[in-house]
């Protein structure tokens, strides 16, 4: 296994390990606000070692920049996402 | 591994369909549609069919589920619909057993196919005279181009029928709600921020669906959804219906489509390419479709006319 | 070697949002059931992206990239359903600031 | 379960149950809503058994793909003029409030 | 081959020029009509030599799609041109060009322009999923149409389209998938290879086409959406959306499948048929409005087509007179079209102008609307199949079919309904005839509207009086197991 293998392993695995702790939050925590947190960063931080990982393993500039494309954009959605879903769930019909 | 990764898909699939047709509470159902819509985009590319899985990720999980929000919340504005009378048990047996008999007389149809190599040899032999690299593509405007044609045409037809659906005194008006504009909201920032680059993503679907995945559909697809969120975020209001530039831009792709039929026609046999142009011509009718369906579906999801 | 390693952290990051997925179905409040119109977007995308490393096929990455784009699309629909014919703003009411 | 190693019937089969599902949901539910997501379920469900049925291996026959993206389409249309026609029975009923000025002219 | 292509390549323009052209567009159907008439006359023409056709765009089958018209399908698109260029001029009156645009006004003409295409597309298709995507663009424009009239039937209707189209595509899927090709003349020769999931492929496609096609036990949502909607989209509903999905059956079993056909199917279709006959005429015979009558008049009518399944098809039928049944089903549904237009576009005048849609408040309406009522017993002469009309005919050749392959019950029913058919029509002209006043008109009627059912049902007796044309049309390129009975055609090379 090369180094470069290596990493992506180590990548995959972190990205995996966000993932799951991502989830962890959603089922455990006790509001939607928390929630929220959990959702938006830990996936995002997940999605990032993931993209990176896709990225080394292509080893290609032109596909590097649409994983950082696919990344940003992901990113931006979630943190729109959250915020508005934020927001929303104060109105108290939201949470009939 | 890759069977694992299946076999789970699988029931997942399964289990989002259950949620989404049988969830009790309807904003839930819609929840779950969009998630098993997601979910069937995937199974698409572990079957390495990817153009279908781009037009599912656009139209199945994206604009559908949106047309499908907007719904509930019209029924649920105009009053009707949410309580559901509950249907009676033997009608839920009845029902039970025929879709059990249906689901055991398909897959037994299913493991008794006799296995054949259908038309995947043809299609790359003939490919060569449309010179295009995307045998799908090839499929949808070459060999085929006639069933494309009547489906660009069913679209045009639903919007015609959507539009049927207008209150008299709001004809010719401006479809879906006033939508309050916030000018330095999240909103309005990610509305302007997005569009941009997802008109960068559907040139560049329409551009590689030559010869790579991608298309007029799809590409379509998502303009449309840009131009619906720009609406949302309450940048631009939707054009009134009565505007000839709109209804010009409705017509154009079929009609570049049907033109090029009626050429081939002229010189011969109708819906074929002229030698050695094949591809220039398809090009052409795929950028005004991409243009045409974006805007036919983003007033589709848009409505009838609800305000003068 | 690869490419079962990343079929693996496919079949994990598919996992884990199934098991965020439970959320969506329980609730209780319909805010719960929009966060994962977010979370199908960005655990989807992650898939995409993985098959796509698995099978050295770029051409998969325009579906992560299309689910993306649409998962934003999806949260903003169902967001403004807070109001009335979803015309209202839902940062209005609780901006105190703007 | 020496069926369950192929790819392509494992997906074929998801679809039959699918089909199934969608159709026992078509009939028992009588939300719009409902109906248009079984119909729409059913669809895919039809959509799926075919890309299992055509899958040889290194991808899906192009000739079915062409005719799934085709039936997508075709699916978006129907299901967006259901919706409409939900909408406006929902909120103004079945009563003709708006061909007062066509009538005029004839039968 | 060009001219096929350009018969559902002109209407589909004509529906791109209607959107554009807005408040101009209803007078389109000027030039439609004639360019329509022509084409589906030269079609005759070219089709009364032998079936003509070819593939598109020089890709041939399997991988492209082939179109073709054989006698039957030209015959049926001559009648449907008159008709629907009959019922498009007869549009004007409501649908027609006013001050400013509305609602109605402007989406009428790009719904009717579709359907027309779509009518024509399913006429000539050869391909199995062409005609799926030509049925959708059928069943759409036709829904949305019926909305014209009740919204809540038009719910009911589309909720049965969509089954019903489901089904067909999960049929068209079985069989592309166990025969690998779409097109109808290759299936016909490679369907041994696979008869299991042909076969339930098969039966799928025709529970969809019968719940499409509103035969009965499926026809619950015909009477109220046909009976409810404007007189001139009835007219188009009934006399011309229904018979679609018929004539895909047809294919289906008598091109695609005749092998696989057996005797049991072909006399379950005929026994559904009987009862559609027998149960459509008794609730006709019940009837309070007009309207109401005449769709379930429509129920009635559509049973007849299913004989020539157990006529033309089922075993032992091996007689001279499969074909005469065959044809008998072509004067069926050619005579049905135009009687049945110009039974609905002459009630819409009668309802009209009295201001009223039950029968018992149409007394003397002979008197103040004499025209009219002409067309209206003109049509009704062909429904029941009075000499000399193309009902006539349809019944005539059918009840010599029946009585020659010894099938007496059928020969039975088709008496029985013409009876029946002879007496819920009589009902109201009876009532048109009544009393000795002439009653006062609501609205005034434009003196050439009542020329539009009395075309149609000049039409309708024409195709009685000359029926040796048309029927040498209609059987010519007839499919073989249409001359020698369903299980008797051998699978292909």
């Amino acid at each position: 296994m090369s180094v470069v293998e290596l990493i992506t392993a180590a990548l995959l695995a972190i990205g995996v390990f966000f993932y799951f702790a991502g989830t962890v939050g959603i089922l455990r925590f006790p509001d939607v606000h928390s929630r929220l947190h959990a959702l938006t960063k830990a996936d995002n931080l997940g999605l990032m070692a993931i993209v990176i990982a896709a990225g080394l393993h292509f080893g290609d500039g032109w596909i590097a920049g649409k994983l950082a494309l696919i990344w940003l954009l992901a990113l931006f959605a979630a943190g729109m996402a959250a915020q508005l879903v934020a927001r929303a769930a104060l109105s108290p019909e939201h949470n009939a | 591994m890759s069977l694992a990764f299946d076999l789970a898909l699988c029931i997942l699939i399964l289990g989002a369909a259950a949620l989404a047709v049988f969830g009790r509470d309807l904003f839930g159902s819609i929840v779950f549609f969009i998630v098993y819509g997601v979910l069937i985009a995937l199974a698409w590319i572990t079957l390495g069919a990817v153009d279908v899985s781009l037009a599912e990720a656009a139209i199945g999980a994206g604009v559908t589920g949106v047309l499908l929000i907007g719904a509930w919340q019209g029924i649920r504005d105009g009053g009707g619909g949410e309580p559901e009378a509950p249907t009676p048990w033997p009608l839920h047996l009845a029902a039970g057993g025929a879709a059990a008999a249906l689901c055991g007389v398909i897959s037994f149809a299913v493991l008794s196919l006799p296995g054949h190599d259908g038309l995947a040899g043809e299609v790359p032999e003939n490919q060569g005279a449309l010179e295009l690299g995307n045998p799908v593509t090839g499929v949808l405007l070459g060999f085929r181009a006639y069933d494309t044609l009547l489906e660009t045409l069913v679209l045009t037809a639903a919007l015609a029928a959507v539009w049927s659906l207008t209150p008299s005194q709001f004809w010719g008006g401006i479809p879906g709600p006033n939508h309050v504009k916030p000018p330095d909201g999240v909103l309005a920032s990610f509305g302007r921020m997005l569009p941009p680059r997802g008109l960068i993503v559907a040139v560049y679907l329409v551009w590689a669906g030559a010869d790579a995945p991608g298309g007029a559909f799809q590409a379509g697809t998502v303009l449309a959804a840009v131009w619906i969120l720009i609406v949302l975020a309450g940048l631009r209001d939707e054009p009134r219906l009565s505007r000839l530039p709109l209804r010009a831009l409705i017509i154009l792709g079929p009609l570049v489509f049907l033109g090029v039929g009626l050429i081939g026609m002229l010189l011969g046999a109708p819906l074929s390419y002229p030698e050695g142009q094949a591809k220039p011509v398809i090009l052409v009718i795929e950028y005004a479709l991409t243009l045409s369906i974006a805007a036919t579906l983003a007033l589709l999801i848009a409505g009838p006319a609800r305000r003068r | 070697m690869m490419e079962e390693l990343f079929m693996l952290a496919a079949l994990c990051v598919l996992l884990s949002v199934a098991g965020a997925l439970y959320r969506a179905w329980r609730g209780p409040g319909r805010a719960d059931r929009m966060m994962s119109a977010q979370l199908i977007g960005s655990g989807g995308g992650g898939v995409a992206v993985l098959i796509a490393a698995a099978r050295r096929e770029p051409a998969i990455l325009d579906v992560a990239l299309v689910l993306a784009l649409l998962a934003a699309f999806a949260a903003i629909a169902f967001v403004k359903t807070i109001t009335r014919d979803g015309a209202g703003d839902p940062e209005a009411d609780t901006e105190d600031g703007r | 379960m020496e069926a369950l190693t192929d790819r392509s019937v494992l997906y074929a089969l998801t679809g039959a149950g699918l089909i199934a599902l969608g159709f026992y949901g078509f009939i028992v539910r009588r939300a719009l809503i409902h109906r248009l997501i079984a119909f729409n379920v059913i669809g895919s469900g039809i959509f799926l058994l075919f890309g299992g049925a055509a899958y040889f291996g290194g991808g899906v026959d192009p000739v079915p793909q062409a005719l799934i993206i085709t039936g997508i389409v075709v699916a978006l249309a129907l299901t967006a003029f259901a919706a409409a026609l939900g909408v406006r029975l929902a909120q103004d009923g079945d009563e003709d409030d708006d061909s007062d000025d066509d009538a005029e002219g004839g039968p | 081959m060009s001219l096929l292509f350009a018969l559902a390549a002109a209407p589909l323009g004509f529906m791109l020029a209607s959107l554009i052209l807005g408040r101009r567009a209803p007078h389109l159907i000027w030039i439609a009509a004639p360019v329509m008439l022509a084409l589906a006359v030269l079609v005759a023409l070219g089709a009364s030599a032998g079936a003509t056709g070819g593939p598109l765009g020089g890709w041939d089958a399997p991988l492209g799609i082939v179109l073709e018209a054989d006698g039957l399908a030209a015959a049926l698109i001559l009648a449907s041109a008159v008709t629907a260029a009959i019922t498009g001029l007869f549009a004007l009156a409501r649908f027609g060009p006013a001050g400013r645009e509305t609602t109605r006004r402007y989406t009428f003409w790009p719904l009717f322009y579709g359907l027309w295409a779509a009518l024509n597309a399913v006429f000539i298709s050869r391909d199995l999923f062409n005609l799926y995507v030509a049925l959708e663009l059928l069943s759409l424009c036709a829904v949305a149409l019926a909305a014209f009239g009740s919204r809540k039937a038009a719910m009911h209707y589309l909720m049965v389209a969509l089954a019903g189209s489901l089904a067909y595509l999960l049929g068209v899927v079985l069989i592309f998938a166990s025969v690998g090709t779409l097109d109808i003349g290759l299936i016909a020769q490679r369907a041994g290879d696979a008869r299991t999931p042909v076969l339930i492929g098969a039966a799928l496609m025709s529970a969809g086409l019968l719940a499409k096609t509103a035969l009965f036990p499926l026809h619950g949502w015909l009477p109220p959406a046909h009976g409810a909607a404007p007189p001139v989209v009835s007219a188009l509903l009934s006399a011309l959306v229904v018979k679609a999905s018929f004539f895909i059956l047809l294919r289906i079993w008598f091109e695609a499948l005749p092998a696989l056909a057996g005797p049991d199917m072909a006399q379950a279709f005929g026994v559904l048929g009987a009862g559609a006959v027998l149960y459509g005429s008794v609730l006709a015979l019940r009837q309070q409005g007009l309207k109401a009558l005449i769709a379930y008049s429509t129920v009635a009518q559509l049973g007849y087509l299913f004989f020539v399944f157990p006529l033309a098809g089922a075993g032992g039928a091996v007689t001279p007179w499969a074909a005469g049944a065959w044809g008998a089903m072509g004067f069926q549904l050619s005579a049905h079209m135009l009687a049945k237009a110009g039974l609905f576009l002459a009630a819409g005048i009668i309802i009209h102008a009295l201001g009223s849609g039950t029968i018992r408040d149409m007394a003397g309406a002979g008197r103040a609307l004499p025209v009219t009522v002409l067309a209206f017993g003109l049509c009704a002469i062909s429904l029941m199949g009075l000499p000399p009309s193309g009902g006539f005919m349809a019944k005539y050749l059918m009840l010599i079919a029946a009585l020659e392959s010894g099938a007496w019950p059928y020969a039975a029913v088709i008496i029985a309904g013409g009876l029946l058919a002879a007496a819920y029509l009589f009902r109201p002209i009876a009532r048109f005839m009544s009393g000795t006043d002439t009653p006062a008109l609501q609205a005034r009627v434009h003196w050439a509207l009542p020329l539009a059912p009395l075309a149609l049902g000049l039409c309708a007796l024409t195709l009685g009086v000359l029926s040796a044309g048309p029927y040498e049309l209609m059987v010519t390129g007839l499919p073989q197991a249409g001359e020698a009975g369903l299980d008797e055609v051998e699978p292909g090379p």
